[in-house]
């Protein structure tokens, strides 16, 4: 999120598409409610079911799932074709007056580069076109023909309401209504916000998806602004907190990136991260990498970790490729090559595409350790529960640990909300039997490990046996001590350059925040935009105070934000080219001649000047981007792509098939089907009975919502002769579910393409352990395939058909 | 804890919204001592509060945790009851249908207890020791990585990456587990490493 | 010729003096089930009736207990009865005599017998006594059992159910009025009760009030 | 504030309960004297137009309760479980319906449960003392001590609500939380509801409310919207918000004009004297006849008649 859930009460136009607050996040769609109610706010929802959210929608349109771009350009070209742009926020906070270089282009589909073989382009086109200065070359006219603003004019021309309602099955009419009040939002003193989650992320252009809402709210002047934004739900309680510290494949804290084995030395990967500015004056933020970088190396390497050494440099894995995500990870695991897995909390039986691949990676493993405070069907993968779980114990020879965990209630530290809102929480409860902190557990494998290593010896012990570790009970590192190695502390004394009798950051202390971060070994800081959050003044994510002066919505002493506790991202776009705020009634910051004040931290030097000093000061250029550059792997801009299993073909580009870059395993492209073999277009979700796999193990929840079904139209139902209450069995070329039917008016079918196409909806709480009835999951449907920048996989738009039958003897 | 503060912030900035509603309409003046035989007896008189933060989805809703007996005390503590903050800005008190069941989670038949290994081959799980399971754990662990862990690639660059074993981090543990998981993963060379942002 | 009204068991005892056999014990047995059933259903019904008798469920062991018993006794009433039916309902045939002696009611209250027809084992008050519980009976089961919510609650609707407890109250009513009226005959009719605790009556008794009765039962010993 | 009608934290410390036996204002079969003092009426508004059914009330009123519902099963509908139980005192009940008008789908969802009837029907029809009471401030409360599973209640009450449980036969139904309004608290639902559909204040306060709620949904093109305080029962304390309030059937068969059955009305009232009434008047002429005419004798000359007719042919 960019803004926060309580900021939502500030907009006066809500767009739910690619998500479903109300049902996923009903607490927090509370504030849309509250900005209808108060504020008069009006409330668009686009889904291919009609859900919870639409039910209390003033407007709902239905789309095909995964035509959202298609969606999303017509309404862009919408704005353009009727000057409904906030011209002044467009002009002097975007890209759109830069040219790009020549030989940058666009047809049937590819843009300039392509190379079918790799499934992968060469990006060297897409790129600014740099003056003599060493700046961009930028036309403040927009009349330049390869400036960005005409560039992309001319790349969504094609998307006009016709071609929407063809390959969205958005009814001409429906499409228009909904751009036109979107369009409404280009007005100073009107903003919108935008709410997605999964519904966007799930998709082989899932990040081309959001981008294409990003730039819609840039040319209507919504970002950085109260009660606008780009605001991604968020699934899970600390998603947002595990990503920012880089508990993944390719990152390190903070969004820094681990190197690849292209970066032999410090020097070479520093090199690439200079990031220096790419327009006169600007801050070009990451100008301060390497004090993020070596704080980091110090935090986790302490004393071993010395400029000589390159602050431990080599201790660090090098990938050769871009990433080990866990699509990777089952390929890898499925062809034998992974002896031992972990799984923390997680449930990838049930989470991860393709449940047959999953279970037959899961048998080749050696061992599989779980930590899970429930039963996971993961752990017990290789137990025969008839039809739910159809294996032979007897042939799995994986060696399966099963680690009880203490849950929320019975451990204390902080989560990151989608708000980015650190927020303490404290021990309440005491664990059942003797279920243990993951911390614990975490801790006691590392000394286990590192005493192998000390004693034995063996392959590369320096990373471990130098690992920081020096917690008052190295056996159980608390969570202060943990918290506060995030927030980051002072190794030795700095003086002041100018008066060496001065100290400046006093050795031992916390620091106050990233900003006096150094790069020369004196400070250490687990991660960076973490800090502030546990520092001189205390444990900031521990604060209470709930006031909110002025009702802003800004909750400003409530626990602790990143970065630096700001509550809205770019909210110095909230103020005009000369620092005035767009609309007075909901100012958030205003430039008072010399500073910048008002109800939230400044995401820009305090004294930054307005007309020199863009908003966007992430990017070398201080601007934000309609025109990303080679940023993405899929293009500059976005583009319509059909899902790798569509109902109809690329109308645009009828010989594409999904994203022309999508990363597909050898073996999965043959097990896509298609629409012939196919027809009916699935998609999956969650329902706001259910948290993923884990409420049907609560007696309530599963008594609200106690068994697998899946939702079909009247329709359909009539032509399949499905009752509602009946049983079916729906199969994709992957794999087959039985499960009720629920016949219902909230799906119809769509024309696109002159086609009518048939919805199936289906959710995905059930499986073979817990309180609920035994079920399936979408995933043993749904194909081995993600999203071309960052492989999330597509669980939103797949092929199957459907059957009734007769029920299953119970 | 935190209570104080809190709940004077919270009478400071919420009264207003209060005043004359049920209290008021209540008027709590001279109390009554009896129940009435109707009504049932206040069952969290006497419990010990302690603030957390729902465990399910990103909204991170403020929820107060009723037990017999209070943890900090050193006391055994049964969480009988679990119910919305109000003093928090976002979910002021409310809780959605899976929030406000969290008791039946933390409470589950099928919560794990004890630690269990599952033999290559076998039916069933068999309880173990903790020592066992993690002495263990760490030696299949070492064993891998001297086996596969790749020192050099072949232009001869130092890359120390370990790419037979993985880990899938969690999607509700705290911060502090997530850098402390951090750590031990990655000064192994783990890069088969991911997290539940993925899906 | 075998009489029509009279019935199994029935037999004259020349003496002094004479004795009539008028109820067998079989007959008797049924009769005391029924009426003592009968008895138990109007005090733990009245006690669920109104509140000014609810105290009655004290003699049921508490509100549950009869509300649980109540139904259950009515179950046994209807079966005893139904025995009663069978074995009084040939007799119990309107005859013609029966309007006659109806319409000399003053007679029958002021007891001038000698001014009414002879009549058989029953006279037409007992017929009517008979077929009043006979239909009232049928009526309470069939409505009972639509409110008897333990185990049929899910066989009516809601307001079948509200028609059918009106419909048990005021038929409760009127079979009450009638045993009233029944109990009350026995006892101003001396020499009646013995009828069903003995199961005789003498002479004198069938001479003055089933006259008619009397002569068949000796008629009926000449062959 | 952002929000006019937050419930407070439940008080550990020192819950004081400001509600009991002296608040009665009605108990059923039996009599109470008048309160000395008048609680200000309390109640529950829903505003249908707020609530997205998310079920929170059904879960938050499952655990404060201390109940469970079974696992039950799908009938190809949300509604879960498929009806009010004995341990569910509230229920979503969903309903999609095709605006004529607009023709577009309106999903309908209704949180079932207890209206807090001003004159309740329950109360009118229970036969044993004392199992419902009614407080001064509108609650309409079962006392499970009294109760004996009669089921009058079910026949009484005009929204179909009172469950008997097959495991104690006695009968359930929403308390409005007394346990938690007499401590100064709102209902569970209330607290938990996460758009504040579900709010409880007191009456006026909600009826208030509810003109405001009523205004905005007539600025989205709601003509018909209203509140659905229906007179039949005196008012209720569980009042609706409903966009189109000129026909509540539409969302689950809502009472149009709810009223305690006549039926209901002629068992508890005329039957009850009249019947009464009819079984003494039959004692009393009976007595009276016995009095007048005396007992009915066998005289000696009717034995004699009888030993004429058998000695006759001795």
């Amino acid at each position: 999120m960019t803004n926060s859930w309580t900021d939502i009460k500030n907009t006066d136009l809500v767009v739910i598409m690619g998500g479903n607050a109300a049902e996923a996040q009903p607490c927090g769609f509370k504030w849309v409610t509250e900005a209808k109610a108060n504020r008069g706010a009006k409330l668009i929802v686009v889904d291919p079911r009609f859900t919870r959210s639409a039910s209390v929608a003033d407007m709902y349109a239905p789309i095909r799932q995964g035509t959202d771009i298609a969606f999303l350009l017509g309404v862009i070209k919408y704005c353009i074709d009727n000057d409904k742009v906030q011209w002044q926020y467009t002009k002097a906070f975007t890209n759109a007056s830069y040219i790009i270089k020549e030989g940058f282009g666009y047809q049937d589909g590819l843009f300039t580069g392509y190379d079918e073989a790799k499934r992968d382009y060469n990006r060297s086109t897409w790129e600014y076109e740099i003056g003599p200065d060493g700046f961009v070359v930028a036309d403040d006219t927009l009349q330049h023909p390869r400036c960005v603003w005409n560039l992309l004019k001319k790349h969504i021309a094609i998307y006009t309401p016709e071609t929407v309602e063809r390959i969205c099955g958005t009814p001409k009419e429906k499409f228009l209504k909904v751009a036109q009040m979107i369009s409404e939002c280009s007005s100073p003193t009107k903003t919108m916000t935008s709410m997605y989650a999964l519904g966007w992320t799930q998709h082989s252009k899932g990040s081309q998806n959001i981008r294409c809402m990003a730039m819609l709210q840039l040319i209507l002047g919504n970002i950085g602004v109260r009660g606008g934004g780009m605001n991604a739900l968020r699934g899970h309680s600390n998603i947002q907190g595990l990503t920012d510290i880089g508990l993944m494949s390719n990152l390190i804290p903070g969004y820094l990136t681990l190197p690849t084995e292209r970066e032999p030395t410090f020097d070479v990967y520093m090199s690439t991260r200079g990031f220096k500015p790419l327009r006169p004056g600007q801050m070009s933020y990451w100008q301060n990498y390497k004090k993020f970088f070596v704080s980091f190396l110090k935090a986790m390497y302490g004393p071993a970790a010395t400029a000589e050494n390159g602050f431990a440099y080599d201790y660090l894995p090098k990938l050769d490729v871009p990433a080990y995500d866990v699509l990777r990870a089952f390929e890898l695991m499925h062809a034998g090559k992974m002896n031992g897995y972990f799984c923390q909390g997680f449930n990838p039986l049930l989470s991860f595409p393709n449940r047959k691949k999953l279970t037959a990676a899961l048998s080749k493993l050696k061992w599989l350790v779980t930590m899970d405070p429930l039963e996971t069907e993961t752990s017990r993968f290789w137990e025969n529960h008839g039809e739910f779980n159809d294996v032979d114990p007897s042939k799995i020879q994986t060696e399966v640990f099963q680690l009880p965990t203490t849950c929320f209630a019975e451990d204390e530290g902080s989560l990151t909300n989608s708000g980015r809102w650190l927020q303490w929480h404290w021990a309440g409860g005491t664990p059942p039997g003797e279920s243990k902190l993951d911390s614990w557990i975490m801790a006691q494998l590392y000394l286990r490990l590192k005493a192998l290593y000390q004693k034995e010896g063996g392959k590369v012990p320096e990373p471990i046996v130098n690992l920081d570790w020096r917690y008052k009970d190295p056996g159980e590192p608390s969570a202060q001590e943990l918290a506060k190695e995030l927030n980051g502390s002072v190794l030795e004394d700095v003086l002041d350059p100018n008066d060496p009798t001065k100290v400046v950051l006093a050795k031992g202390k916390q620091v106050v925040s990233f900003a006096v971060l150094r790069d020369d070994g004196k400070t250490a800081c687990g991660c960076w935009i973490y800090s502030g959050c546990y520092n001189e003044a205390g444990n900031n994510m521990a604060r209470r105070d709930n006031s909110d002066p002025d009702d802003t919505g800004a909750f400003s002493k409530w626990a602790f934000s990143w970065p630096v506790s700001r509550r809205i991202l770019y909210n110095r776009a909230s103020a005009d080219i000369n620092g005035k705020p767009w609309d007075p009634t909901r100012k958030l910051l205003e430039w008072n001649g010399t500073a910048w004040t008002g109800y939230d931290v400044p995401d820009i030097a305090p004294g930054a000047k307005p007309d020199v000093v863009g908003p966007f000061i992430m990017n070398p250029e201080g601007t934000a981007r309609l025109f990303t550059r080679g940023m993405m792997r899929d293009g500059p801009f976005p583009a319509h792509y059909e899902p790798f299993e569509a109902p109809i073909a690329n109308v645009i580009a009828p010989k594409i098939r999904g994203n022309p870059v999508a990363r597909v395993f050898k073996g999965d492209m043959e097990q896509f089907g298609d629409a012939k073999e196919f027809p009916y277009a699935a998609t999956s979700y969650r329902l706001t009975e259910h948290f993923h796999f884990w409420t049907k193990h609560v007696q309530i929840n599963a008594s609200l919502q106690p068994e697998f079904f899946v939702e079909i139209s009247e329709q359909l139902a009539k032509e399949k002769n499905i009752r509602s209450g009946g049983w079916v069995r729906v199969w994709s070329k992957r794999g087959s579910v039985k499960a009720k039917a629920v016949v219902t008016k909230r799906i119809t079918p769509l024309i696109c393409d002159g086609k009518t196409v048939h919805i199936v909806g289906i959710p995905l709480h059930w499986g073979f352990t817990g309180a609920a009835k035994k079920g399936f999951g979408p995933n043993s449907l749904t194909p081995y395939v993600g999203d071309a920048n960052i492989e999330t996989p597509e669980y939103k738009a797949f092929l199957v058909d459907i059957e009734p039958i007769v029920g299953p003897v119970a | 804890m935190n209570m104080e503060l809190s709940r004077r912030t919270f009478l400071k900035g919420a009264s207003a919204g209060l005043a004359g509603t049920t209290i008021g309409a209540l008027g709590f003046g001279e109390a009554e001592t009896a129940y009435a035989a109707a009504i049932r007896p206040f069952k969290l008189a006497g419990t010990t509060e302690t603030r957390n933060t729902c465990t399910y989805c990103s909204v991170a809703c403020g929820i107060i945790m009723y037990s017999k007996g209070n943890l900090a005390k050193g006391e055994k503590a049964d969480i009988i009851h679990i119910e919305g903050d109000v003093d928090h800005p976002t979910n002021r008190g409310t809780l959605c249908p899976k929030g406000a069941a969290l008791l039946d989670y933390v409470h589950a038949e099928t919560r794990l207890k004890y630690p269990m290994v599952r033999k290559p081959g076998s039916d069933k799980f068999e309880r173990v020791s903790w020592d066992y399971a993690l002495d263990r754990i760490a030696r299949l662990m070492k064993d891998d990585r001297d086996r596969n862990i790749v020192e050099k690639n072949n232009d001869g660059v130092t890359v120390n990456r370990w790419t037979t074993t993985g880990f899938l981090a969690a999607s509700a543990t705290t911060n502090e587990t997530a850098w402390a998981t951090y750590k031990v993963v990655r000064s192994a060379g783990m890069v088969v490493f991911d997290n539940q942002a993925r899906v | 010729m075998t009489a029509y009204d009279v019935e199994s068991g029935d037999n004259v005892h020349p003496g002094n003096p004479v004795t009539v056999d008028r109820y067998t014990p079989g007959a008797r047995v049924n009769h005391w089930i029924t009426a003592i059933s009968l008895v138990l259903l109007a005090l733990s019904g009245l006690a669920l009736f109104t509140p000014a008798l609810f105290f009655l469920t004290g003699l049921f062991g508490g509100g549950q207990w009869t509300r649980t018993i109540h139904p259950w006794i009515g179950v046994v009433l209807f079966f005893s009865f139904a025995g009663m039916f069978l074995r009084f309902w040939k007799a119990n045939l309107w005859k013609s005599e029966d309007g006659t002696w109806m319409a000399r009611l003053r007679d029958v209250l002021t007891g001038h017998e000698e001014k009414l027809p002879e009549v058989g084992k029953y006279n037409a008050g007992q017929k009517v006594v008979f077929w009043a519980m006979s239909i009232l009976i049928i009526i309470l089961i069939t409505s009972g059992f639509v409110i008897w919510d333990q185990y049929f609650a899910q066989y009516s609707t809601i307001d079948q159910k509200r028609v059918a407890i009106l419909i048990h109250a005021l038929a409760a009513v009127a079979i009450i009025c009638v045993w009233i009226v029944h109990v009350y005959a026995a006892i101003w009719v001396r020499g009646t009760i013995g009828a069903m605790t003995r199961g005789q009556v003498t002479g004198g008794w069938a001479w003055r009030h089933h006259r008619k009765w009397l002569r068949e039962l000796v008629g009926g010993k000449s062959h | 504030m952002a929000f006019n009608f937050e419930l407070p934290n439940p008080n550990t410390k020192d819950p004081k309960t400001n509600l009991g036996e002296a608040d009665l204002v009605r108990r059923s079969a039996s009599s109470v004297p008048a309160p000395a003092r008048q609680l200000t009426p309390v109640a529950k508004l829903i505003d249908v137009s707020k609530c997205i059914g998310c079920k929170a009330c059904q879960s938050a009123c499952l655990e404060w309760n201390d109940m469970r519902e079974p696992v039950g099963i799908n009938r190809g509908v949300y509604d879960n479980p498929e009806d009010l139980t004995p341990n569910m005192f509230t229920l979503m009940r969903f309903t999609e319906w095709v605006n004529p008008e607009t023709k577009n789908l309106e999903w309908l969802i209704r949180k079932d449960g207890c209206m807090h009837c001003a004159d309740p029907g329950c109360l009118k029809a229970c036969p044993a003392p004392g199992a419902i009471v009614q407080y001064s401030n509108g609650i309409v409360d079962f006392v499970h001590e009294n109760c004996i599973g009669c089921g009058y209640c079910v026949k009484g009450c005009p929204f179909n609500i009172p469950r008997i449980s097959q495991a104690d036969h006695k009968a359930y139904k929403c308390t409005l939380c007394s346990d938690r309004v007499a401590v100064g608290q709102g209902p569970a639902c209330a607290k938990a509801c996460p758009t504040h559909a579900i709010v409880f204040g007191t009456k006026d306060e909600m009826k208030k409310h509810a003109e405001g709620r009523i205004k905005d949904l007539k600025s989205r093109g709601y003509q018909n919207a209203g509140l659905y305080d229906p007179p039949g029962v005196g008012g209720t304390h569980v009042m609706y918000v409903l966009h189109h309030a000129d026909k509540p059937e539409i969302y689950a068969n809502l009472a149009k004009d709810p009223r305690i059955s006549p039926i209901v009305e002629l068992w508890k009232g005329m039957t009850k004297y009249a019947g009464l009434a009819a079984m003494g008047a039959f004692a009393v002429i009976g007595l009276v006849h016995h009095v007048v005419t005396g007992a009915n004798r066998v005289s000696p000359e009717d034995e004699e008649n009888a030993k004429k007719l058998t000695g006759g042919r001795a």
